[in-house]
């Protein structure tokens, strides 16, 4: 085989260095974006305003790190904004009953955390096998157990917020607000997690079936791939970290309604996909993703250190920067 | 006819992808009423040549050109319209179509704004019986065999009326009738003046049909001349750049081992009846039948991969139905006959090909890399992948090494017994010897092979006994002499006076 | 006694008013179908206005209403549908948001939204005398929150109040904590904040409470969310007052239009319930434990 | 030498009855809802019931039969629902900037149409090109536009409604409230875009290719099928239905505010799947389309027939009913 040296024009695919502009693609915007916050706000990069926006992306950030895994699975999960607001619900329910036998003490606490780390486990599980078991389109499955749980939290609220008890709330509050070092604790959850994923999606076999799966998921049962297996294990991390997502936000506020989470899974798809995940499955990077949603919460915080713009014009700022910020990628690509 | 100017010609034309370059000032050209055959070993550029010429690559440097006028093809549409027409390596059907939309993609026939269902079918089923071939032309690609999606894809080729047809091993994945078939269209063609470009790693074949003969060599032209005067052994020599020696190992005269696979009764809903039979320790066990027989699904019943009703035992122990993980952890494991839908991730690269199916030996908490990266450099020496590079995508590679990848990524998990189907469709003649010869080294070593192949030379050659399938039943096992060519089509189609030497063996 | 069936159309519960005004909605269905055997009750909640329409159609197509009680989600979109309704010679109440066209409806029960923004911004007047500067969380963009904004602009004009920004919390406590702590970082002076809506007042006080500011300035809310005016009673210093809107005109409204089919009193017109100031001294008139809001 | 001779197997019979019953799916899912509806109550039969459940599909309808095409050809599009917000919006200011010039006059309403009708044209084709041109994903891009036509219309209004003048809107009226012969012209629109939608996916190239780009792009690509122009072509279609889904609604409701179309994506794409036509594209089918919507209407409507259920949980039970439904599907398909 020769292989000959040239100095010509590329002819062709060229993965390697495709890939080093691709795999720029998202941190370009991303700096991008954060040069235009400094220009715009001189308070942009601030100890507060950063804690701020990097703790406020941790419960969509912690679910579209388990969305990664989904997603480069071949699948989709409609279901994790109805999904966090019901397992809130659930949680602030169980720990305002457990009140009166444990007070407030860190038992009843512990008590709402295991509760929604079952529920997040549980709910996945239910996802995974429907999808899996029963063979139904992930989008259907994951839609109806969407408008399920919406419902369900609804219902537990009586129409209403459900609150939790305000001096349980005084107690838990330090898990979204204090930290270690001056690092929030969300943004420390946050960052165990991801750095987790990424060596899961990277340096395990179950990341490599999920790629495997959703690249061809016959060639992978051909390859002794335990898939229904892998896949539903994809829905149940997910499940289990919109739980963790949860466990983080319950304490910000201390209540739960039937507008918690609205939307977020769209949200945690974008950053998936602007992270540079395929969303037809068989390739995923989570640092990816942690990059697109810190490229989403930027976008919301430059647009409110700023009034260039109309309130109103928000959402389309939004969708400006976010198609932008994929054809920035995609040129790169192109251009190799 | 060989002075008639050439049609379609390629002039010092070479290709990179990306830094590597694959083809070299390569000189090529094809006349009316001719058949010029391509051939040369694995990753030797045969696809790319073709795809230049077709208009679905550029070249990076060089001219193309058409009735003698220089000509760039915008895409593989211009080409179309020249009159180009192509039938690649690779299946390229839409597997959700059915055979009739497929033969038409993109020309479809219409009545005013509306389809011509009718006419569209009543051609297709013209073109598929001139193939004889039997599939329904509303029948889904998907549902069909290999075979039969190859029928349709030449089905697809004629329809188009061209003045220069290019194949790439298209019989490949055929039989020797369907084969046949195709050749007789090919005669028919050639009389009517089109151009034939065509490319097999069969060399009877090439024999056979072709009036003139280029070989290529990493890229480089290094014959081209009148097919009449080269022998196959000299297209070999050429090709391989050496003299080859016996195809097949001697074989071996040995007793008999323990059973390591016993096989009981084992019933593929649909497919296969009640197949019984055993596999001995350090035994090559050839598997033969006509294409439709059920080797392959039989196989992948053992193996977990289709549900079954009977027993499977390895080593002694019944094997857990259902689970190839099972299989794989009892030392028994199933190389696919279909490369691109079963066997390999195209798009994935060839480290994570690799290592897919043994990836718990490279796992110990977290994925061994260094350990992965020697398992490629290991497998590119043992089966002598060529490849331009190591961080392409296994799709990237060209036909044949994709197929010794796969193979590689079966014996990476080391197994004790492993099928075999039909591992040489798309390997040069160099490659197969070497196949060969790690077959039987393997069996050497006490592991046990069942090689199912539908090239009859091959089973005859390897294997040391023949199990013979018919309509998903085994027809009959055949021993040491009684092994040829007579006693296996016999058994195979079921002729009712098989040799009484059989009822011995 | 002929049985009469009432149908209730309302907006899903979508934010925390709007889930106190479903909790009251179906609070007096349940009270009145055991009060009077002769009445019948369909409710119905609605996404967004397409929806509702094909409520109410299907309320009059498969259910005979004698009388309708429907709290459009918004005026126009719905002025039609229920015109058409009220043609038929269907009872027709009307509550919260007016039609677009008068004389459609037999009842009116409404709140006073420009009066809602009017009371929050005297408030902001007499409190701050020498002026100062304020940031506005608005709801979803919708003619009530414009009617609120218009209302509050009026009210504070010329008093020296300098409104820094304005920004959509969306009636959401999650939306109203992300806005209001950016505009915490953006504006080092800050003298108070309207949250036009408690909701959201909930986030901005997590948000100020959070950066350590909570002796910089104080919150209006509105619509009179219990713990709100829980704090309002404790005489918070944050919370110093706030405004009513009651989802309960909704029982009201279910009630009055009940009345019609139970005595021989119909009661018609128009019934306003303006916005009042809650402050610690009213507070505990205004005050529900039982209600989800 | 291979062994010769094939066994005369019947390649290609079996999928047939496979497919029947898959085909049965959604219609048996349709006639258990319509047994459901008769036995809770009497009038669901009824002509004015019928017609209502009819003619408010039609909006979704029309939009998801042009889904139907988008998702065949391995696209989606989450911009339907913002985009026919924009257009209404869009519509009435241009009808009621008009009323001056023109007066109450039919050509008002004609300009209106026109408008729609372009705007669709126009948002349908932004689409395409930058899925097909610039090469963004599907998800991505309309993900972007959804956010901005939702912002548009809310900017239009000013945070408030667009009303279509009042005088107008009696002479609009009757294009969604009468009609021929007893058939509302919702109706008779939907079914006619229906008709002509099916003829286009079975008996013209159009629908073929778009088949065949979903199935593989590159087959397609290699067999000189247009493949960026068959593809843009099926998000210019859908633009153009959401044009007139939008000419049927705006006399429905007069007017256009930022909540008009809220999730109308989601019920579309949902309508696709449940009538059959697969989410990764490939094959699609537009009279399961139309049993699609027809099932999502209908649960809308049964849950307004009785009062077993709180409000609250209305969602959950739409949710339970679609994964029913396709399960139902499913099973029939498995059992083949
Ligand atoms: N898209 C691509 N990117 C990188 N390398 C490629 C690509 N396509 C082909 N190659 C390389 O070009 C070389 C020639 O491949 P080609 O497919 O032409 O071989 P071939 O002669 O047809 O072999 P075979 O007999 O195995 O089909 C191979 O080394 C292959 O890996
Ligand atoms: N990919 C496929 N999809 C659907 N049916 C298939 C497929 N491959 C094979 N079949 C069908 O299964 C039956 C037997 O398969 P196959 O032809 O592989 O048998 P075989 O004995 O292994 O023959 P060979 O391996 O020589 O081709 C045939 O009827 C064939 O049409
Ligand atoms: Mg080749
Ligand atoms: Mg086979």
């Amino acid at each position: 085989m020769s292989v000959a040296e040239t100095t010509g024009k590329p002819a062709g695919a060229a993965p390697r260095r495709g890939i080093d502009l691709h795999v720029l693609g998202p941190l370009v915007a991303l700096a991008v974006l954060v040069v235009i916050g400094i220009l715009l706000n001189p308070n942009f990069l601030s100890y507060a305003n950063i804690t701020n926006v990097l703790a406020r992306s941790a419960f969509i950030g912690i679910i579209a790190v388990g969305m990664t895994f989904v997603i480069t699975a071949g699948g989709l999960d409609l279901s994790v904004g109805s999904m966090a607001a019901f397992i809130a619900g659930l949680m602030i329910l169980v720990m305002n009953a457990a009140l009166p036998f444990t007070g407030v003490s860190v038992l009843t606490i512990l008590i709402g955390v295991a509760t929604a780390l079952v529920a997040g486990l549980v709910a996945g599980a239910i996802n995974g096998l429907l999808v899996t078991k029963a063979g139904i389109e992930a989008f259907i499955v994951t839609l109806g157990t969407m408008g399920i749980y919406r419902s369900l939290v609804t219902w537990l609220a009586d129409g209403g917020t459900l609150s939790l008890d305000f001096d349980l709330r005084g107690l838990y509050r330090p898990v979204y607000y204090d930290g270690i070092l001056g690092v929030a604790w969300p943004i420390i959850v946050f960052a165990v997690v991801a750095l987790l994923a990424e060596i899961a999606m990277r340096h395990t076999a179950f990341g490599r079936h999920c790629a495997a799966i959703g690249s061809n998921e016959q060639v992978a049962r051909y390859s002794a791939v335990h898939v229904d297996r892998a896949r539903t294990a994809t829905y149940v991390l997910l499940g289990l970290l919109v739980g963790v997502a949860t466990i983080m936000y319950v304490p910000r506020l201390g209540s739960a309604s039937s507008s918690t989470g609205v939307l977020w899974e769209l949200e945690a798809i974008a950053a998936v996909i602007i992270g540079g995940t395929m969303l037809k499955g068989g390739f995923g990077r989570v640092w990816g993703t942690v990059v697109g949603v810190l490229i989403l919460s930027l976008i919301g915080n430059i647009l409110n250190l700023t009034d260039l713009v109309s309130p109103y014009l928000n959402g389309a700022i939004q969708g400006v920067i976010i198609i932008l910020a994929v054809v920035l990628q995609r040129t790169k690509r192109a251009a190799r | 006819m060989t002075d008639a100017p050439p049609i379609l010609a390629l002039d010092a034309v070479s290709r990179r992808f990306g830094p590597v370059q694959v083809l070299f000032d390569v000189d090529f050209s094809l006349r009316a009423g001719e058949v010029h055959a391509l051939i040369g070993e694995n990753g030797a550029g045969k696809s790319t040549t073709m795809k230049i010429l077709a208009g679905y690559l550029e070249a990076s440097e060089g001219r193309i050109l058409l009735d003698g006028q220089p000509i760039r093809f915008a895409s593989s549409e211009g080409a179309e319209d020249a009159g180009i027409v192509m039938i690649h390596q690779e299946f390229n059907l839409a597997e959700q179509l059915t055979v009739e939309q497929n033969v038409f993609l993109g020309r479809e026939k219409r009545k005013g704004l509306f389809l011509d269902h009718r006419a569209m079918q009543a051609e297709t089923r013209v073109l598929l019986d001139r193939l004889q071939c039997k599939v329904a032309p509303k029948a889904r690609v998907s549902d069909i065999s290999v075979p039969d999606k190859q029928m349709v894809e030449i089905a697809k080729a004629l329809s188009r009326d061209a003045r220069v047809l290019i194949m790439d091993e298209p019989t490949a994945v055929l039989t020797n009738r369907e084969a046949e078939v195709l050749f007789a269209q090919i005669e028919r063609l050639r009389a009517a003046g089109v151009a034939i470009l065509y490319t097999s790693h069969k060399l009877d074949e090439v024999a056979r049909i072709a009036d003139r003969i280029t070989v290529l060599r990493d890229g480089h032209v290094v014959l081209s001349q009148p097919a009449d005067g080269l022998s196959e052994d000299a297209m070999a020599a050429a090709m391989v750049g050496r003299e080859m020696e016996d195809l097949y190992p001697a074989k071996r005269q040995r007793v008999p081992g323990t059973p390591v696979l016993e096989v009981e009764n084992l019933t593929v809903p649909g497919v296969v009846q009640e197949a019984s039979f055993t596999l001995a320790k350090g035994e090559i066990l050839g598997f033969a039948g006509l294409v439709g027989a059920g080797r392959t699904e039989l196989m992948e019943g053992i193996v977990g991969l289709r549900q079954t009703h009977g027993s499977v035992r390895v080593n002694g122990q019944p094997l857990r139905p259902g689970s190839v993980d099972a299989a794989k952890r009892a030392g028994l494991v199933y190389l696919t006959e279909d490369r691109k839908e079963r066997g390999l991730l195209l798009n994935k690269s060839l480290k994570d090909n690799l290592t897919l199916l043994a990836l718990d030996k490279f796992t110990h908490g977290l994925i061994d890399r260094k350990g992965e990266e020697a398992a490629l450099d290991n497998a590119i020496k043992e089966f002598d992948i060529r490849t331009p590079s190591r961080d392409i995508a296994a799709g990237n590679l060209s036909g044949g090494n994709q197929q010794k990848l796969l193979i590689a990524k079966t014996m990476l998990a080391d197994p004790d017994i492993v099928i075999i189907d039909e591992p040489t469709r798309g390997i040069d003649i160099g490659t197969k010897q070497q196949i060969y010869d790690f077959i039987h080294h393997l069996a050497e070593k006490g592991h046990s092979v069942i090689f199912i192949s539908s090239e009859m030379p091959e089973v005859i050659g390897l294997a040391e006994r023949v199990v013979v399938m018919r309509s998903g039943r085994i027809a009959g096992e055949l021993t040491g002499s009684d092994i040829n060519e007579q006693a296996i089509v016999r058994l195979a189609m079921g002729l009712k006076d098989t040799p009484t030497e059989m009822a011995e063996a | 006694q002929e049985t009469a069936t009432i149908g209730v159309s309302i907006p899903a519960a979508t934010h925390g008013w709007a889930g106190g005004m479903n909790f009251h909605a179906q609070e007096a269905v349940d009270r009145l179908e055991e009060t009077y055997e002769n009445l019948d009750f369909v409710l119905t909640t609605a996404s967004d206005p397409s929806k509702q329409v094909s409520d109410i159609e299907d309320m009059v197509a498969t259910r005979n209403i004698d009388a309708l009680v429907v709290l459009p989600f918004e005026s126009e979109p719905l002025t039609g549908p229920v015109a058409r309704v009220a043609e038929n010679g269907t009872w027709v109440t009307v509550v919260d948001r007016g039609l677009a066209q008068d004389g459609i409806e037999d009842l009116y029960v409404a709140g006073d939204n420009p009066g809602f923004g009017r009371v929050s911004g005297e408030y902001f007047v007499e409190n701050m005398p020498e002026g100062g500067n304020i940031v506005v969380l608005r709801g979803i963009p919708t003619t009530i929150d414009n009617e609120r904004v218009e209302g509050f602009q009026q009210a504070i004009e010329g008093a020296g109040i300098e409104i820094l920004a304005m920004e959509h919390g969306n009636w959401n406590r999650d939306d109203a904590f992300t806005v209001m702590q950016d505009f915490l970082s953006k504006y080092p002076d800050i003298d108070a904040v309207w949250a036009s809506d408690d909701d959201m007042a909930v986030g901005a006080l997590a948000a100020i409470e959070q950066a350590g500011r909570s002796d910089e300035m104080w919150v209006l809310g509105g619509a009179g969310m219990k713990e709100m005016v829980q704090r309002v009673m404790e005489e918070d210093e944050m919370i110093p007052a706030d405004v009513t809107y009651p989802p309960a005109m909704i029982a009201t409204a279910i009630e009055l239009t009940a009345l019609n089919f139970v005595s021989n009193a119909p009661v018609s017109g128009d019934f306003i319930i303006g916005s009042v100031l809650i402050t610690p001294e009213n507070a505990e008139d205004f005050y529900y434990p039982d209600s989800p809001f």
